[in-house]
């Protein structure tokens, strides 16, 4: 019986100490923001969408590698000894072409892994959060700074420089058999060296955050 | 205000149906405030500010914004539904509420119809809301909303037992079922409300009476028929549009109409507590909507605080707690009265 | 008790069914048992007032490929604080083993899953179903032969 | 009244109905499964006669995918994404394994690093665990009361790793970032902050009636039970046995820290009950403050980068390791054999062993206690279904 009555008791003791807790909450200040008007600022090392600075990039394929998801799809075409790629801000001789350097976005887990192998530090992860598209198929960013023609170009002056080696490999080779070895080989075709214009960069560029 | 709208027009028809529209005045606009209040105060209890952007000063224009969504929605009906009982079920349940207000006494000048026997009709006619209920769990054909409404019917039915034996130690002291009388009765500022009377007993039955009507209007901690967390919503889950702002709607009206019965009951109606100061029938008016508004604000107070009780312990509280100290108090007040 | 003691007073009660005992050499000693005689051990480890193995930590299915796939019991004991393992293996095209739900009602649902995801039969467990792939799935995915199907229910499983 | 003969009814598993009962197909969207889990009740009324959990819509490969990383360090992201409210102790279970493999001792400034960032995680983990269970229950305010407070935990690891939720911030060997500056004044002014929150929840949900009379004796789990389905965490010290693997099977220094396991003791009802689970997780979150507490004291200088093997290719072997999650033991079983790439990775789950148990417990109650007793057993979809 005296149960019947401490449950009585006990149950209108702890309504209304819940109802103090949540009445003192009527008057403390909310927490919340209102979002599109107030943006919270993130931190220094906020990781969300990718940034590639193409300059530096050496297309070295380390950042492909390490993505565990394989979302980057990059193509590099062997430059001419003759042509002059530039040199990257770390002072090193750029050799190859990158005509084609895509990240699927959507794809990305935003784990940051493709950051740390690269050695000219051209990837970068930003704080830019707001980048939703109504098209799936605009998420993939084409970070590459040729143009499509240029691309085109550069692939058939490699593909033309190879065949010439090949052609002159083949005809050492066959010297050999008929000549002793030693005679001395051909000397390399001059390649028409144009130095790639600059094309309209398409991909959203920022600039490199202070 | 039934003389002065037959100086106007001396045509029955067109009088009571003026009158029968007038509480509608108060429920709309009340409706609309007390969903934005409710948004509110829930908002800031929980540390949040609530709607805050449509119309301008903390969003007041956000209720008329749903209402005009929900007028504009699609109103699906389940294939298998059961067609006529599911668009009946919500007009009957706003039916079972706004009945209620034909007798509730808003000032000395307005009452709807000052029956005699005021109280027992409130009684009686809120107990429609259940018919409607059970009729929107089971055309829907769902077996969450059939959970659904039997709780609520199991729910609402036991706990009319004790609101009604609460209510009944005010009507013995009163002497009337009368609703305008027993305002009248309470007269004399604060010290002269029922509620200070024969002191323990009436004040428990208040208690009683209004943890009963919470769960008449199925708020926490007796929300069951429409846990969100269990049944989804319950019986009104297959509802959509403008039924379901009907659901809404009624909800709201039952929970001021309750709150209103408790106000002219225990704590004078439209008297005011300072003795003669402010007791004209405007500020009659002004009373009892403040006096409403409060018992509505204490329901969204628990609301946002309690947990919610199982059915069988809802069925333990009705019959083993209230039920028994409600006859306590009804045997008190008689003692009392009779010594 | 030391992972040798263990391993010596399994030998001595199942003798030459024990197949294989390391305890040197490898990061954790386990013991191979042949796959027949897992029921009895387990029933064994656990009822053993010295052992008392209660608490099946994991129960993991592995393809070795050539045609093996293995069971790998990791088993505890609270009251005592040792780990003993427990290796089985059975031939690809024939994987039964007995099931060991009976004694630790936690391999229920691993057995399924291994069962589920590599194929390997628990005789007489309660209710052998599939638990993480839909009940039509076709084959079993960890295998190390494993073709993702071209089309499943007629959606094209590898996209782009 | 013609008697309408039609085939009995059966459950997937083939029991047959019996005329009374009827099955109640909760999940897998519903509002209180945690996740996409679908409880097949077979149910008299409101009384619950049996449960058949169906799990796997939330599977996605995870053993599949560790299989065809190319190095055992991508296979973290993927840990992450297991169990999505404590991946920091994902990541650390896996690391661990992987350490155990190499053979790889790592600095002491890494490992009181992981420690806070371990116990960080528990208190954010908790604080969903008990918030989205106030739901469960019916209480609105202290889920986000909970939330709220779990806000500032998330701050500290976005300043350190950059991300909220998902942080791929424990490597093998060590860490992706060092602290950054500020971090131990920050992490210790949410410590103050946090500890008078906790007695607030207490006061609005532990110790409010009609949250007891919803848990207490609903859900007991005993003992021999909880050790024979092999449960872990909160669940097993819920009923009662005092066993916990920070201190029990010690890996990383938890040694040099004073603290004390919580256990159920049955204040509100039998021991095991839904209320001791939930109590222990509560006394947990300010067990894990201590030790945060002690362990900002003492963070040595060093690199954290520095056991991070360049190249990792473990000699062939394989080794189970297991650690505690804010839901229990989470073990990893990582066999290699000598290539870059992993053979075999089994994770095991805890909330995976702890559903198990489900079907026992929740017979012979009411649906509502089902939600309150799979509110309680706290599992995450992500884990359960890898």
């Amino acid at each position: 019986m005296l149960k019947y009555f401490t449950d009585i008791f006990r149950s209108v003791w702890s309504v209304l100490i819940g109802m103090k807790v949540t009445f003192r909450h009527l008057f403390t200040p909310a927490v919340t923001i209102q979002y599109p008007d107030v943006k919270l600022k993130l931190p220094e090392r906020a990781r969300n969408r990718l940034y590639v600075n193409m300059d530096d990039c050496i297309g070295c394929f380390q950042c492909d590698m390490a993505c565990p998801v394989d979302c980057f799809k990059i193509e590099t075409v062997k430059g001419l000894p003759t042509e002059d790629l530039g040199m990257t801000s770390t002072g090193q001789k750029k050799r190859l072409w990158v005509p084609v350097f895509d990240i699927d976005i959507a794809k990305c887990c935003y784990c940051g892994l493709c950051v740390y192998p690269c050695p000219t530090e051209c990837i970068k992860m930003t704080d830019v959060y707001e980048f939703s598209e109504t098209n799936r198929h605009h998420l993939i960013y084409n970070y590459a700074t040729m143009t499509p023609a240029e691309a085109a170009e550069v692939r058939r002056r490699a593909a033309e420089h190879e065949k010439e080696q090949a052609a002159k490999k083949a005809a050492a080779a066959t010297a050999v058999k008929k000549t002793p070895p030693g005679s001395p080989p051909v000397p390399p075709a001059p390649g028409s060296s144009a130095p790639p214009a600059p094309g309209a960069p398409t991909p959203p560029t920022e600039p490199p955050r202070a | 205000m039934e003389q002065l709208l037959r100086s106007l027009i001396d045509s029955d028809i067109f009088v009571y149906t003026v009158m029968a529209a007038l509480p509608l005045l108060w429920i709309l606009p009340y409706a609309l405030f007390a969903v934005w209040l409710e948004r509110k105060v829930s908002a800031h209890m929980q540390d949040r500010l609530g709607p805050m952007r449509v119309g301008g000063w903390h969003g007041w224009a956000q209720t008329i914004a749903d209402i005009l969504k929900l007028i504009q929605k699609e109103d699906i009906v389940p294939a298998a539904a059961d067609k006529r009982l599911h668009f009946l079920a919500p007009f009957i349940v706003f039916v079972g509420s706004y009945a209620a207000y034909a007798a509730i006494p808003f000032s000395s000048a307005f009452i709807g119809s000052g029956i005699n026997i005021g109280l027992f009709y409130i009684i009686a006619v809120s107990a429609l809301v259940t018919v409607g209920i059970l009729m929107a769990g089971w055309s829907s054909n769902n077996k969450w909303s059939l959970f659904g409404a039997m709780r609520s019917a199991a729910q609402i039915v036991s706990y009319e037992i004790p609101s009604t034996l609460a209510l009944l130690t005010v009507v013995m002291l009163a002497g009337t079922l009368n609703l305008q009388e027993i305002n009248r009765l309470q007269a004399g500022g604060l010290t002269n409300w029922f509620i200070f009377r024969k002191f323990p007993f009436v004040a428990i039955a208040f208690v009683i009476s209004f943890v009963a009507s919470l769960a008449e209007t199925n708020r926490t901690p007796f929300d069951i028929p429409e846990a969100e967390s269990e049944l989804v919503a319950g019986y009104h889950t297959e509802y959509s549009g403008m039924k379901f702002a009907l659901f809404f709607l009624a909800e709201y009206a039952n929970m001021f109409a309750v709150s209103a019965i408790s106000a002219t009951l225990f704590l004078g109606g439209w008297r005011s507590p300072l003795k003669k100061l402010m007791s004209g029938p405007v500020w009659g008016a002004f009373w009892f909507i403040s006096k409403g508004m409060f018992f509505v604000f204490v329901q969204m107070w628990l609301r946002w605080t309690l947990p919610r009780l199982r059915v069988d312990q809802l069925m333990y509280v009705s019959w083993k707690v209230l039920t028994p100290w409600a006859f306590a108090c009804i045997f008190g007040v008689g003692l009392w009265m009779v010594l | 008790m030391t992972p040798q003691e263990i391993s010596d007073k399994l030998k001595a009660k199942f003798g030459d069914d024990i197949l294989e005992v390391k305890i040197e050499g490898v990061i954790q000693p386990f013991v191979k048992i042949s796959p027949g005689r897992i029921g009895d051990a387990a029933v064994f480890l656990r009822d053993d007032p010295d052992l008392q193995f209660d608490y099946l930590m994991c129960l993991s299915g592995v393809d070795y490929t050539k045609g093996i796939l293995g069971v790998v019991y990791h088993i505890f004991s609270m009251p005592k604080r040792h780990t003993v393992i427990l290796k089985a293996e059975v031939p690809a095209d024939k994987p039964e083993i007995p099931s060991v739900t009976f004694v630790w009602p936690s391999a229920n649902w691993h057995e399924r899953e291994a069962y589920d995801l590599i194929g390997i039969v628990f005789k007489d467990h309660p209710d052998l179903r599939r638990i993480l792939l839909p009940d039509d799935y076709p084959g079993h995915p960890l295998r190390k032969d494993f073709k993702v199907p071209e089309f499943y229910q007629g959606m094209k499983v590898p996209y782009d | 009244m013609i008697e309408t003969q039609t085939a009995p009814i059966k459950t997937s598993t083939g029991r047959v109905l019996r005329p009374e009962e009827m099955v109640l197909n909760m999940g897998p969207q519903h509002p209180s499964t945690h996740g996409v889990l679908r409880l097949e009740l077979v149910v008299d009324g409101e009384i619950v006669v049996d449960v058949i959990p169906h799990i796997g819509y939330l599977h996605r490969c995870f053993e599949k995918h560790a299989e065809h990383m190319t190095n055992y360090q991508q296979v973290i992201p993927y840990c992450d994404r297991m169990d999505y409210l404590a991946s920091m102790n994902m990541d650390w279970a896996y690391a661990l394994a992987v350490e155990k493999l190499l053979g790889l001792q790592v600095p002491d400034r890494v490992e009181y690093i992981r420690v806070i960032m371990a116990e960080l995680q528990r208190i954010a983990s908790h604080l969903i665990a008990l918030g989205t269970y106030g739901l469960d229950v019916g209480a609105f305010t202290p889920f986000l009361f909970c939330f709220r407070d779990r806000e500032g935990i998330l701050d500290l690891f976005e300043n350190t790793c950059g991300a909220r939720l998902l942080y791929n911030y424990i490597w093998v060997g060590g860490l992706s970032h060092d602290l950054p500056s500020g971090f131990i004044d920050k992490a210790r002014a949410f410590c103050r902050y946090f500890r008078p929150n906790i007695k607030e929840l207490n006061d609005l949900l532990t110790y409010n009636e009609i949250f007891i009379k919803r848990t207490a004796n609903v859900g007991v789990l005993p003992a021999e039970a909880a050790i024979a389905y092999g449960c872990s965490g909160p669940m097993l010290r819920g009923s009662g046995v005092d066993w916990d693997l920070r201190r029990d099977d010690p890996y990383s220094i938890y040694k040099k820290f004073q603290w004390q396991p919580q256990i159920g003791r049955g204040e509100m009802g039998t021991t095991g009950d839904c209320w001791d689970r939930y109590m222990v997780r509560v006394r947990e979150m300010e067990q894990s403050l201590d030790i945060i507490e002690q362990a900002l004291g003492g963070i040595p200088p060093g690199d954290v980068q520095s056991a991070v093997p360049r190249r990792i290719r473990p000699n062939a072997g394989d080794v189970y390791v297991r650690s505690e999650s804010p839901r229990g033991e989470i073990g990893f079983y990582v066999i290699s054999d000598g290539s870059a790439t992993p053979y075999r990775v089994k994770a095991r789950s805890p909330a995976f062993v702890n559903l198990s148990v489900c079907p026992e417990i929740c017979k012979g109650y009411m649906i509502a206690d089902v939600v309150a007793i799979v509110g309680s057993i706290d599992i995450v979809l992500g884990e359960v279904d890898r």
